[in-house]
């Protein structure tokens, strides 16, 4: 579901071109990254409320996830995100109601029917693959799909999502080594919030920079700022057309934060100095979104504030509608242990 | 008089074994800031750069114990939940349970390895998994999983002074659920002995770590009903106390065997053959499993969580069934 | 008339596989030159880019091929010992198990993990590595160790057409032990199927891998001495094939399960154990276990090798036991 | 077991700087390179014969182990090696008899005492590590050294070696993260043999070099001539210095090349084109050592030939030795599964 059209106006086209985007992928943004946060918003509420055993959210990172999932063709190119990238999951189709439904294990969740966690997402047909908690796995997988593509010539890319402090694990370096032995499509992603729960990044990373790790690969890698969204789809979408063209591989880290605690189950004040949030939360990627798309003339306020309306409209309704639908059968934790064909 | 609560038994041990010995160190994810559990909260402060924050890379957690331990530190490594063990499985199996045995004991490694197992605490399929059928098949590991505070503090002792590798499984339901008066508590000190926590003629139950819990729950049901049972509480799961096992077995005739993992493959299996083939003169009854059914792992939904777990209802019904046989 | 090795079935089976279905791929150490036991031998030269050498990381082998197994591929992987695939477990059982049941079978895997596994062949420590009790306790995946080339031609194939993940375990002491005349000989397609492999009265043997082999020896000797014994190939280990166990522990009244692999924690315990409580009220005896001592693997010296393995002698000396109780 | 002096003779003392090596070191490199061939040689025949039933050798990569061995403090300093580095081993204390009884499996091996394959080398008190057939889990038995040896402030250096091929395992990545972020004492040294059994180096690493791996966690590396032992010293005593100071990990390749087959069950002539080896050969490190201290003028032919006899004896003394020593009594299985103090 992609927001519609609101209402014409005058604006200046040479911005518009800076951009590359269109004036409706930069609706679409905004709509996205603000429907990413306020599902996390009302998902915490719900917490706090005892309907919702737990929350983790991207809150901080929804320009990363939304500018970089906008750079892929929806449909068409895979998605191997990690528990944060609910944007991601938005911008390839999940809708609100779909995102309460998962939040709250129901009946119907086609993510995994209550059989996970919240936001362990996956979508066959929307070509999102499934993940465990396990972190950094996926990484292999996506490579794995590379490969598939490659071998049957089918010119899609895979983008594979983690966190900095996942790049420590060996997955990460068997994935990188052999997409780039085989220059895979695929794009590794990775969103460097500055913590890995209480692990600030230097314990996880000899290197300033995530893509750094490039180097030892030999493959391209670029840093973008993880709270501009426009800036993070300007450095993924060349990546995406190069490596569908058989560019090999990319590692692209956006740099973002984490505004909240690691999960609903953290208390980040006994690691996170509290001066350190204030100074990021200047930088909320939506808020900078907005000001920057107002200033530059692009939508006058009141469009903005009609996107605004549409999505608590939106969640108000989710919620509500996903609290009344049917919770699974306890006999429902039997079956498809094996696939039957 | 000092109550406990596993978790205060567990990290009141280490503050012990670091205070005692400095060649103790910690190792693991957010250890510095007390863990995702707290079981290591204040250690920092107080041990300084013996309490090490580790990558989130477990083959190294216990990659880089296996060298420290080698070298003659004591390291107590934490995998955060015991789901996530496994990328350190090569390493548990291929090198640190064969150390000793491969030099005839000329090498040998004192660590421990401690991690939060099982479920009941809406984890789902990565937070809720019990590990210990695989890693008590590895000879020269020893593998731990304690039920009572007392026997948490005293065992983790015990693992800490043991020149082996030590699997120290922590039930992480039961961390603030089960508190003891420890003083004078019966703390069992020495790895690879079993515990009989009830005696009673009519069948033996064995059971470890919350399931241990609920067996004594379904115990006392069933002693209401005039059904007495032996409740074995086996602490340590490899190597197993084989005496105390067939001991029970042999004075009861009957013998039910709990646990939260899934029937197929489980450590019950191991017990049951035990006893099968070195009891079976003294049985008067099938040996009765109660176990999760073969799904991968328990499900997130609380409906579909308390499905998959034993419980002491379903103990009661299994025992009932036995002592009616 | 065609006589075929284990290792002839298997190559052959590949063969057959990738030129009926070209989504049909290899991956693995040394692939491409044909592998350090020949299975793959030509196999490049005639599929090409279809036969890919991997690099030397177990956990990506793994990993590669649950993402080209979801994208629509048929993945045969290759692990070059059965000892090395440790460092895959976290893939096996964290993701390959729980694929389909996590999405409800939305996604799922056709993929083979074939690796060499088995004794007595000077490998020592890691390249003798019997690992099926670890991969058998994962619902999800399906395991499967055939014995005579007729089963390991057609059962690969059964695991290449199965939409979920198999580890298909070769013995390599069987490679080329081992013929056959394949024409006519009955050959089972169905994963998760037993084969009574020779009918007795007085007991039965349970094995599979080169034991089945050594037990159809003993069974043979001990014909000789007026005993007859059942032997059941099991096949697949992963479901077990419950019926057939069943049917012949209750028709012999005794039984006698074999394994290669380390007595504790082994699969024999869940065989008993399914015995013990299904077919108690048919048990004449105990239930016997011959398998390897608890140590953590094959020591590489021969007189060591042979002590560790089981063989026809010790299996017959047990059988004797048994029909003499 | 060291070499003893020859006999006195001129030469320029201006060459034995430049090669910061002693008379005594030089003429001690090219003894252990020459003792570790001929021990290899020897294994082989006796395998052809049936008395072995299995030879994993080093040949090609003697300078490569020599020249690294000889950088650390024996008695001191760590090693934790790979089945290849009976040089280094040789080194470290190793004599040729102990050589042949660990071929040999027997009972006092003091490696394994017959419970490993050869050449998975052990022994506390040279301080060398286990090791299993599990190619690179060593690299993180050598962090966790230096990270022992760090907290106790002990001025020790651990050296660890894999083939280049054995760098594509997740547990290459998660040692190196850590030594790197913790800046630990630990030389990585990778010996290049060209092969990972039938695998050229192209199948193995996306880069040139494996030392180019060390760029993404900014450690120091470094790429030798594996062929001259000398180089060998050269590059990697300064490393063993630096890092025993503080001055974090490092990663050394030494190019080499395998010049004999995998092991003794592998046939090469499936994969390797002859005229490689032949090329090959032509480096073989130790014709190059001693064509080089010959018309160097460090050591006069009859010097060398001295040795070569020396060698040759100790060889057939070794073997003949070994071959009459006791093998493992069958019960010999059994024991030790635990340590008990
Ligand atoms: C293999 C594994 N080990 C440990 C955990 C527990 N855990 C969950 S999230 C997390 C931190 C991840 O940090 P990062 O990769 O930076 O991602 P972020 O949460 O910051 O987005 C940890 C340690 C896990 N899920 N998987
Ligand atoms: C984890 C693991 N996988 C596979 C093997 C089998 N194997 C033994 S040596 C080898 C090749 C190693 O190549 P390299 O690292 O270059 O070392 P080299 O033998 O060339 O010295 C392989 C695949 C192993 N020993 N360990
Ligand atoms: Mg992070
Ligand atoms: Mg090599």
């Amino acid at each position: 579901m992609t927001a519609t059209r609101t209402g014409r106006r005058t604006r200046s086209e040479k911005t518009i071109d800076e951009y590359l985007l269109s004036e409706q992928q930069l609706e679409d943004m905004y709509y996205y990254m603000l429907l990413a946060r306020r599902l996390n918003e009302r998902m915490l509420a719900l917490n706090r409320q005892g309907r919702a055993p737990f929350v983790i959210a991207g809150a901080g990172q929804e320009a990363a996830q939304v500018g970089a999932a906008m750079a892929l063709r929806k449909g068409t190119d895979y998605l191997a995100p990690y528990y944060r990238d609910l944007g991601m999951n938005l911008v390839f189709g999940m809708t609100a109601r779909e995102a309460m439904l998962n939040l709250l294990a129901k009946r119907d969740d086609s993510n995994s029917y209550g059989r996970q966690m919240p936001s362990h997402w996956a979508n066959s047909e929307r070509k999102i693959v499934t993940q465990s908690s396990v972190v950094t796995t996926q990484f292999l997988h996506a490579a794995g799909i590379g490969l598939a593509a490659k071998l049957k010539k089918d010119p899609i890319v895979v983008m594979t999502c983690c966190g900095e402090g996942s790049t420590s694990r060996g997955d990460f370096h068997e994935a990188l080594n052999f997409a780039a032995i085989h220059k895979l499509p695929v794009i590794f992603f990775v969103e460097n919030n500055g913590y890995a729960i209480s692990e600030r990044t230097e314990k996880a990373m000899p290197v300033p920079n995530v893509a750094d790790r490039k180097r030892g690969y030999n493959i391209q890698g670029m840093v973008c700022d993880g709270m501009d969204g426009i800036a993070v789809y300007q450095t993924v979408r060349p990546a995406v057309d190069q490596a569908r063209n058989g560019g090999g591989p990319y590692l692209i880290e956006a740099k973002c934060y984490r505004l909240w605690p690691h999960s609903s189950d953290d208390d980040d004040s006994r690691y996170r100095p509290k001066k350190e949030l204030e100074e990021w939360s200047k930088r909320d990627p939506i808020k900078l979104f907005r000001e920057r798309v107002e200033s530059d003339g692009i939508f006058p306020k009141e469009d903005l504030d009609e996107i605004e309306t549409r999505v608590d409209d939106e969640i108000r309704d989710a919620a509500q509608w996903a609290l009344m639908q049917p919770d699974p059968e306890p006999e429902d934790a039997l079956g498809f242990v094996y696939k039957e064909l | 008089m000092t109550v406990m609560t596993v978790i205060e038994a567990v990290k009141t041990a280490m503050d012990e074994a670091m205070a005692a010995d400095d060649r103790v160190f910690l190792l693991g994810e957010d250890v510095e800031a007390g863990g995702v559990f707290r079981a290591t909260e204040g250690l920092h402060a107080k041990y300084g750069e013996r309490v090490i924050d580790s990558p989130l890379a477990e083959s190294s957690i216990i990659g880089l114990s296996i060298g420290a331990a080698h070298y003659g530190l004591r390291p107590i490594a934490e995998i955060q939940f015991a789901d996530f063990i496994h990328a350190g499985f090569d390493q548990l199996c291929s090198e640190a349970s064969r150390w000793s045995y491969r030099t005839r004991g000329d090498a040998y490694l004192p660590m421990v390895v401690r991690t939060p197992w099982g479920g009941g605490v809406h984890g789902g399929q990565h937070h809720s998994q019990s590990i210990e059928a695989y890693y008590s098949h590895m000879p020269g590991i020893k593998v731990v999983a304690p039920s009572f505070p007392a026997d948490y503090r005293s065992l983790l002792h015990a693992a800490i002074a043991d020149p082996n590798p030590v699997l120290f499984l922590e039930h992480k339901r039961t961390y603030r659920l089960i508190r003891q008066e420890i003083d004078g508590a019966e703390a069992e000190t020495r790895l690879g002995k079993a515990r009989v926590t009830r005696r009673g003629d009519d069948l033996t139950i064995y059971a470890y770590g919350l399931m241990l819990h609920e067996s004594l729950a379904a115990a006392e049901t069933l002693s209401g009903e005039g059904t007495e049972c032996t409740v074995v509480d086996l602490l340590t799961l490899n190597p197993l106390d084989r005496e105390t096992i067939l001991e029970t077995a042999r004075a009861t005739g009957k013998v039910l065997i709990v646990h939260e993992d899934t029937l197929t493959g489980g450590l019950g299996g191991e017990i049951a053959a035990i006893i099968a083939e070195h009891a079976f003169e003294y049985l008067d009854a099938p040996i009765r499993r109660v176990a999760a059914p073969d799904i991968p792992a328990m499900p997130f939904h609380h409906a579909m969580e308390d499905f998959f777990m034993p419980n002491r209802e379903k103990i009661a019904v299994a025992a009932r069934e036995l002592a009616a046989y």
